[in-house]
């Protein structure tokens, strides 16, 4: 249970606060600002103790949106709905930072009137409050039908759809996204690999349909009895709260009536061995107060057809480098001072391809003491291989059915990213 | 003089004319009013002032004016007590109308209006909202039953609110059960009586709510299940019907699961159940928070997992590569990580882990330098068969280390290396006899240019345990004594016994050492702990030399890793509190929280 | 390509958040240093410099711009020559190396026949000078002392004050000139002198011989400016460059400690200061402040005296807060020499401890603890403990309360039983805040009065179980007595001894107790997170004594207690418990 | 002496700082913080403007949107630091007549220029404002002539 609520900008100043529970004084915050704003950054915790209050905080666009409570509260909770706040407010402003808080006070106040009461999060659908928080439309009390149905939203049974959707058009388009997060010791060993999935829907579909997702999962394919075919077993999956757990726990089946409109269907994760897909070997040679200069070689590890887009490859670079110059046979390289590192990249990166790029900078003569520091950053990686999954996984199908009895489309794209995907530096 | 004179900040008359606005006949100038006082209440600047004009805006019937001026109400009705008497028939007179949206906002406000006598006044429209047609008043009803407990116990006792509140538990609705749950354990918390018993119906109507309400529903339920002692048959039940809750995408679900899943797998008598659902249901869930993009809730998981890994010793063994250490991972999830490493490591996987801890000794931060060092001394004293290749990485650290080659005073041994010794030690100790090389290699130079206290402490422990090792010892022991005075209490603590095993193998080495220092350390005031060992064996050097020889260089007992154990009441506590602050403290609730329940009682120790 | 620095800074302050100012720095910074780099001047130097100057002082590294300042100022021409000094001052400090390549630079540039390049290197000597260039440089600036020119003369005499700081043993070549210095009337010029021999008679007191003889001038000075009526340039509220008169005050101070015929020569001017000054703003008691410190240390008559006591009264009772803090202030480097006419104002000065301006509160502390008597100490130490207890936050301020209280209650205890409750009342309220020396007194006190010991184990005892998190050190502290008096714990005619010592205030009664609900005590502590390794190495001894203090049929759980140990990764505890575990087996054997 | 003289506004950026002591980077980042916090937190509460700080005493005033702050010996005069900041305003409102925050902003070199007219070694210098802003302007009009011609104004800083 929080105690209340802080929106905190970069220097400390209180923007915005609620107060949920009315035991503690809102100048606590007092605290929590001399602690963020002296203490070294490095010895701050997400969580922190000073006198009888624990602060719970969470960073986000130079914000520390920040929950205080001096209870035994479950901070997994007071956690969880600070990102949800974060989300609501974006998908309520497009952006959340400092100016839209101050420009919409009157509706954050409404939201988190909403979103919270007494310290328990309550509603926290961005879909739910929209139907009836709106900016600028001075809602009156008189539309009866509205109230109704809003409330019986916020307590129903499927709390994120509406009755009565209608589409001229009923569609949904599936989105499989892989990305692969892989760690790569200095000497080119794989220290961890994990694919994390996402499959996201865009729902277009009308009435309250009810939907069945086959996938080519293993533990469902056994039950079956299929052997045949690839079939990908996964290590976690989570779903939209749409989806019945219960069921899905009894046997594999994935059956959920869907919100309206864009939403993240599932995610699930993978820890096999993958072989990275795009390889890099990287040298560095440094001189001090004087120059560094880089070999970095990139090879890529899938099918021939297939094609990595959008490629990068970042490398940090000291923080005083100066005087940059390049030498590479595709892509190009740009200094990106402001984040202490050069990018290599390349529109197209074909399958079974190796490229190599050579990199030279200058050292100030002076040194000083975090310099030396940027050599030891790992290289990370950015790439998109569309039409491909590292997993192998698939979607069977997808059943649709409605009372009205109309058809409708599914669409599905897949595509893999990286995700942190890091080379530790020799 | 006026120093101010560049620009000045507060208008005059602004409280003034916003006060004229408010009163307006115009319903937009007022609502504009409403909202100025209210950013004005939201940048820090006091409005109380203008309570009873905001008051008169209440009665509009536009929902937006409604909400600002119950805001406003709620922020200063302590200033006004009597003024708000004002408002208690305007309050009453929108309980009751017919939008469950304005009755709820009602039920809501007056709950936060936290004035004892004012309360009765509410207690109709509560009562009312209670028995609500529309959930969401209900809903919001039950949490306004813990709120007026928490200003009025006797209220709430008196119009029978609680039984009220516990009948709820079997609404049909399952956003009010949960609210229900949420405010009973809420006011359980706060009162020595049993206002909360879950009975065995009860529980089979929560198991079926948690199925349908929201993920924070599902949460308060699943916290409260976590409080109930459960049968053996009862604890396959809810185990069953719990685990589909660790695929939930919302964490805070998963890791209450979680909660109650290994709570309750201490009475399930059937171990199959057992064994699968810690093998194949609880890790990933635990590993899923760990993948995901939020430290934070990272560092909540890692810590949670430093528990239940006490309890269940072998739970995450094969998920060792999750805990490797990101470049981008902030300082507390480095640290928490190590500590996982730690207690993960066994036979099949310290060589990946070592090869990491070894890694890590190169990088920036110190922190985290220093504890991976450590971490590798903890994995060498909980593995025999990791010993020797932890030594090695260790002495390469020594070697390595720039500035260790100095000479006399002029010496600094760098922290690296300085850390690394000083985990050599353990190693020594954990395993005598099997490591004596490193002993010279280590003490050639001496304790010269060891300015950490760890580390000189250990090198002294070296000095005397080694004694016959180390042809130099009572130089070097000597050299310290020197310094005694200037030491911090460990090491004075370490030099002592040093100076008295020095003595007990080479007699004639150490006897007028042992005798100043005997002395020098029984006269130093600040410290009683440190006279009382000096007096110790002071007594039992002047008794029987050959006696004392037995007592102190006795063989020990192979030492165990207890670097953060907590005792086994202790963890029990900590294991029912999961994802609370308790676990991430690792401390009981009573010890953090002001006016904590239980006080420094001696129950359940025997 | 290059911007300039206005529209540098127009980009930064557009910059919404922290990170976006940071990305505009960093970019900017790279193609600083790139152009840096460039093998042709292109005349740009001093306007990256310049823009350097701006992003070091928002906090961003900027390291490699300091070669680059040492390059302007060797340049011939002034703009650049006055950036390059004033980023040579802000970029570098004495504690870099290549500080030592700008010594030539400096040289020459003392020598310039322009005065305001004389001016940059004085400047910038005089604040960021080594000891390496105070050394070399040290004659061209006294030559510069001759100077016609007082602008020269003055910026040389506080850049002597750097040299001698730096190397001490030069002072001696500084002395006449100094002293020559103070023929003048500029005003600037004798400020800086004065501030000069300040400086050199705080380096070493002998050095004040050297300049007693300057006493009468000084005064003269000082008579001048009083007499001198409205001069505009110097004008501060009406009073004449209060500055110079403060500086002059100062010198007199020095000058006057320890020599009455200096005292004499200065007394006339300090008292019709005290008199004339007018009080009534800050310029005019800045000067009263400094001539009542000059007036309590030089060998004043008592008239004198008693005048300045007076002002400092009227001080106390201002309603500014920044006098009020110089008058207690004032009060405590003086309270030594005059504590009976001090003790009149010791109602207002209790009252100051509970100002809400910690500034206040820490010098009100100073001064009570100053004041306290052997008669007084009872009503004082209680009024200070009492305030110990509702007083929150601010550690710091706690602990100094603590230490005083600790001090005073040493030095004027009037009985045994009161300095130990008060020591413990100290560890129970104040715990962790409190200094080792606390609880290492209690053990003194308790170890000392065998009549204590009973009350001292019960009380500790009793509060290590009350509180709900007790502190280490009270921890500490109460095992500590639980071991060496535990065995009062377990005697009925001890716990009414106890009984009877318990002070009024405490509230609840002493119980005997068994020998293990003692044990059972411990053994809780041990289990709890919040125990320390000190605290369980406190334990084990405790145990260890325990175990001739109580039946022997205790010996077994004891024992079992200690054993746990005997495995710990602590050498400390591991060494003692196994020493422990084997004294106790030996006397079983035996 | 004057160990350190800073200027911050109320949202904590430094508008200048000058220290007479060898500081690291980060310490200088951090003390500034530290210094800059406790000002403002303070001047909020109306008491005294001195602060004992480590063993230094911090005298500080406020002007408007700006805090001058000076860091002093505690043997040394408080009252009179607070006439030097003042002394310090004044000649800035001299040579910037009517100064402001932004004039500060972008002349931040003035403003440092006029600090070493009156204070070097952390002693005061000179206490006449009319002779410090004829310096500064006689320096201002030296380096107007160090450009040569009209082509070197793209040169200016």
């Amino acid at each position: 249970m929080a105690s209340g609520i802080f929106f905190i900008d970069a220097k400390g100043k209180v923007l915005l606060s609620r107060n949920y529970r009315a035991d503690v004084s809102m100048s606590v915050a007092e605290h929590f600002t001399r602690r963020v704003l002296t203490d070294d950054e490095n010895d701050m915790k997400p969580v922190f103790q000073e006198g009888p209050y624990t602060y719970v905080y969470i960073k986000y666009n130079s914000l520390y949106i920040m929950a205080v409570t001096n209870k035994n509260a479950n901070v997994m909770v007071i956690l969880n709905f600070l990102y949800l706040v974060v989300s609501v407010l974006k998908d309520y402003f497009n952006e959340l930072e400092e100016e839209s808080i101050k420009d919409n006070f009157v509706i954050i106040y409404e939201l988190l009137d909403e979103m919270m009461d007494f310290g328990y999060p309550q509603a926290t659908n961005t879909k739910t409050l929209k139907t009836f928080i709106q900016a600028g439309e001075a809602h009156k009390v008189e539309k009866k039908k509205l109230a109704e149905n809003v409330t019986g939203m916020l307590t129903g049974a499927t709390p994120w759809r509406a009755e009565g959707i209608k589409h001229k058009k009923n569609e949904i388009f599936l989105d499989v996204i892989e990305k692969l997060n892989l760690l790569v010791a200095s000497n080119g060993t794989v220290l961890h690999s994990e694919i994390m999935g996402t499959v996201k829907m865009k729902s277009y579909l009308s009435g309250m349909p009810e939907l069945k997702l086959g996938l080519n999962d293993k533990i469902l394919m056994q039950n079956r009895g299929r052997t045949r075919g690839k079939s990908v077993e996964m290590d976690d999956i989570r779903f939209h709260q749409c989806v019945r757990l219960s069921r899905f726990e009894s046997n594999r089946t994935i059956s959920f009536i869907p919100p309206d409109g864009p939403f993240d269907f599932m995610q699930y994760r993978l820890t096999t061995k993958v072989r990275p897909l795009i390889w890099i070997e990287a040298q560095v040679e440094s001189h001090k107060s004087s120059r560094v200069e880089f070999l970095v070689k990139a090879k890529s590890n899938f099918k021939r057809r297939s094609n990595a887009n959008n490629v990068e490859i970042i490398v940090a670079v000291p923080e005083d480098a100066d005087s940059p110059s390049f030498k590479t046979s595709v892509g190009k390289v740009e200094y990106t001072p402001e984040e202490s590192c050069f990018k290599w990249k390349i529109k197209q990166f074909p399958g079974q391809k190796q490229y190599m790029m050579r990199a030279h900078f200058g050292l100030p003569s002076i040194q000083s003491e975090e310099s030396e520091a940027a050599l030891k950053k790992p290289i990370n990686v950015k790439f998109e291989i569309p039409y491909f999954t590292v997993s192998g996984i698939q979607v069977r199908y997808l059943k649709i059915t409605e009372k009205s009895g109309y058809h409708a489309l599914p669409w599905v794209r897949y595509i893999t990213q990286n995700g942190d995907y890091q080379v530790r530096m020799q | 003089g006026n120093d101010s004179r560049y620009f000045s900040t507060t208008k005059k008359g602004e409280i003034a004319e916003l006060k004229s606005e408010l009163n307006s006949m115009k319903d937009s100038v007022a609502k504009d009013a409403v909202k100025k006082v209210i950013a004005s209440m939201t940048v820090g600047k006091d409005v109380s002032s203008l309570f009873p004009d905001v008051l008169k805006r209440m009665m509009t019937q536009d929902v937006e004016l409604k909400k600002l001026v119950y805001l406003y109400i709620i922020t200063y009705a302590r200033n006004n007590p009597k003024t708000v008497l004002l408002s208690v028939n305007s309050f009453t007179k929108d309980a009751k109308h017919r939008s469950p949206l304005i009755r709820a906002l009602v039920i809501r406000t007056i709950g936060c209006i936290r004035l004892p006598n004012v309360v009765d006044y509410f207690c109709t429209s509560l009562s009312e909202g209670l028995k609500d047609s529309d959930p969401y008043v209900r809903k919001t009803a039950a949490v306004c039953v813990a709120k007026l407990y928490d200003i009025s116990p006797d209220a709430v006792e008196e119009h029978g609110f609680l039984k009220t509140l516990r009948s709820l538990i079997s609404d049909h609705n399952a956003m009010v059960v949960a609210n229900a749950v949420a405010a009973l354990a809420e006011i359980a918390e706060s009162t020595s009586k049993d206002v909360f018993k879950i009975t065995p119906d009860m529980l089979n109507k929560l198991l079926a709510a948690m199925n349908e309400c929201t993920e924070w529903g599902q949460v308060s339920i699943l916290d409260c299940l976590s409080k109930y002692n459960p049968t053996a048959k009862q604890a396959e039940t809810v185990i069953e019907r719990v685990v589909p809750r660790l695929i939930h995408a919302n964490s805070a679900v998963a890791l209450s699961a979680v909660k109650v899943i290994i709570k309750y797998l201490d009475v399930v008598e059937n171990n199959s159940m057992r064994t699968y659902v810690l093998r194949e249901k609880i890790p990933n869930p635990l590993i899923t928070i760990l993948s995901g993009d939020k430290p934070e809730l990272q560092y909540i998981a890692l810590r949670n997992i430093n528990l239940i890994l006490q309890k269940e010793r072998h739970l995450l063994d094969k998920h060792v590569r999750h805990f490797f250490v990101k470049y981008n991972d902030p300082l507390y999830v480095k640290l928490e990580k190590l500590e996982i490493m730690a207690r993960i490591a066994n036979n099949e996987n310290y060589e990946k882990i070592l090869m990491e801890l070894r890694a890590y000794g190169n990088e920036v931060d110190e922190t985290f330098v220093r504890k991976s060092i450590a971490t590798i001394g903890r994995v060498a004293v909980k593995l025999d068969g990791a010993a020797r290749k932890c030594m090695r990485v260790l002495l390469d650290f020594v070697k390595a280390n720039p500035g260790g080659e100095g000479d006399g005073k002029d010496r600094i041994v760098g922290y690296v290396a300085q850390n690394s010794v000083s985990v050599m030690a353990d190693i020594l100790r954990k395993y005598p006899n099997r490591f004596e090389k490193v002993v010279d290699i280590v003490c050639k130079h001496g304790v010269e240019g060891y300015d950490e206290e760890k580390p000189l402490a250990a090198m002294i422990w070296i000095l005397g345990e080694y004694a016959t090792i180390i042809e130099d010892a009572p130089e070097y022991i000597e050299g310290c004594i020197d310094r005694f005075e200037d030491m911090d209490p460990d090491c004075q603590l370490s030099l002592l016994t040093s100076t008295v095993k020095l003595f007990l193998k080479r007699p004639d080495d150490g006897k007028d050492m042992v005798q100043g220092l005997l002395k020098r350390a029984s006269s130093v005031i600040g410290n009683p702990d440190l006279r009382d060992r000096a007096y110790v064996y002071w007594r039992m050097l002047a008794t029987d030399a050959k006696v004392a020889q037995k007592v102190i260089l006795s063989e020990k007992p192979k030492m165990a890793d207890d670097t953060g154990k907590i005792d086994p009441s202790v963890l029990k506590v900590l294991i029912s509190n999961l994802a609370t602050l308790a676990s991430v403290y690792h401390k009981p609730p009573e010890l953090f929280i002001k006016d904590g329940k239980q006080s420094f009682e001696l129950k359940g120790h025997s | 390509m290059s911007i300039k620095l206005r529209e540098l800074i127009r980009n930064v302050r557009a910059c919404k958040s922290s990170a976006e100012e940071r990305k505009v720095i960093f970019k900017e910074c790279a193609l600083i240093r790139t152009s840096f780099k460039e093998k042709v001047d292109s005349g740009l130097r001093h306007r990256n410099v310049a823009k350097l100057l701006y992003i070091h002082m928002l906090g961003y590294p900027t390291h490699f711009g300091q070669m680059e300042s040492l390059k302007l100022i060797a340049s011939p021409k002034f703009n650049e020559k006055r950036i390059g000094y004033l980023a040579l001052m802000l970029l570098l400090d004495e504690t870099q190396e290549v500080l030592m390549l700008v010594t030539n630079c400096l040289k020459g540039d003392l020598k310039h026949k322009n005065p305001y390049i004389v001016g940059l290197a004085l400047c910038s000597m005089g604040n960021i000078s080594s000891a390496d260039i105070a050394r070399d440089l040290s004659n061209e600036v006294i030559r510069l002392f001759g100077s016609g020119n007082p602008y020269i003369r003055k910026k040389a005499a506080l850049t002597a004050i750097r040299i001698v700081k730096k190397v001490p043993e030069m002072v001696v070549d500084f002395i006449k000139p100094a002293t020559a210095l103070l023929k003048t009337k500029q005003h600037s010029v004798l400020i800086t002198a004065i501030a000069l021999i300040t400086e050199i008679c705080k380096l070493k007191k002998k050095y004040a011989n050297k300049f007693r003889s300057l006493v009468p001038s000084l005064v003269r000075h000082l008579k001048t400016l009083l007499l001198a009526g409205y001069i505009s340039e110097y004008d501060v509220v009406g009073i004449t460059d209060p500055f110079l008169q403060c500086k002059i005050i100062g010198l007199l101070r020095i000058l006057g400690t320890g020599s009455s015929k200096a005292s004499e020569e200065m007394t006339d001017i300090l008292a019709q200061i005290s008199i004339n000054t007018e009080p009534s703003k800050n310029p005019g008691n800045a000067i009263l402040y400094e001539c009542v410190q000059t007036i309590m240390v030089i060998d004043a008559e008592d008239g004198l005296r008693q005048l300045a006591i007076n002002i400092l009264g009227r001080f106390l009772l201002h309603r500014d807060n920044n006098i009020r803090y110089v008058a207690l202030n004032t009060l405590c480097g003086v309270i030594d020499r005059d504590t009976t006419s001090i003790q009149r104002h010791k109602t207002h000065i209790v009252d100051c401890l509970k100002d809400p301006d910690v500034s206040i509160r820490r010098r009100a502390l100073d001064l009570i603890y100053a004041l306290v008597t052997k008669s007084n100490v009872q009503g004082l130490v209680r009024e200070l403990v009492n305030y110990l207890s509702v007083t929150s936050g601010d550690l710091e301020f706690k602990r100094m309360l603590t230490d005083k209280i600790v001090l005073v209650a040493e030095k004027y205890t009037p009985s045994k039983l009161w300095h130990l409750n008060t020591l413990l009342s100290l560890i129970e309220i104040a715990g962790d805040v409190t200094r080792d020396t606390v609880a290492a007194n209690c053990v003194l006190v308790s170890g000392h009065n065998s009549e204590l010991q009973p009350y001292t184990v019960h009380r500790l005892y009793h509060a290590v179980k009350e509180q709900v998190v007790p502190s280490a050190a009270l921890r500490r502290l109460a095992i500590f007595c639980i071991g060496e008096y535990g065995n009062h714990l377990v005697t009925a005619s001890s716990t009414d001894d106890a009984n009877s010592k318990r002070p009024s205030e405490f509230s609840g009664k002493f119980s005997t107790h068994s020998p293990s609900d003692v044990l059972g005590t411990l053994k809780y502590i041990l289990s709890r997170p919040t125990c320390t390794k000190e605290v369980k190495a406190y334990a084990l001894n405790a145990m260890v004594k325990l175990s001739t203090r109580f039946d022997p049929s205790m010996q077994p759980a004891i024992k079992a207690t200690i054993k746990k140990y005997t495995s710990s990764m602590s050498v400390e505890l591991q060494q003692r418990s196994c020493e422990y575990i084997n004294l106790l087996e030996l006397e079983n054997g035996a | 002496m004057i160990e350190l003289i800073l200027l911050v506004n109320r949202q904590g950026k430094v508008r200048l700082s000058k220290w007479y002591k060898p500081v690291k980077r980060k310490d200088k980042l951090r003390i500034v913080r530290e210094i800059g916090s406790s000002v403002i937190k303070r001047e909020k509460q109306k008491l005294c403007n001195f602060m004992e700080w480590k063993d230094k005493l911090i005298v500080f005033k406020r002007y408007a949107s700006l805090f001058f702050v000076g860091v002093i010996e505690r043997e040394d005069n408080e009252l009179l630091m607070l006439e030097t900041i003042h002394h310090f305003v004044e000649t800035l409102d001299g040579y910037f007549g009517n100064v402001c925050e932004l004039d500060i902003i972008f002349n931040f070199h003035k403003a440092y220029f006029i600090l070493d007219e009156l204070i070097i070694a952390g002693q005061l210098q000179e206490t006449s404002k009319r002779k410090v802003i004829q310096a500064c302007h006689a320096q201002d009009l030296q380096m107007e002539e160090g450009k040569d011609g009209k082509k070197d104004d793209k040169k200016g800083i």
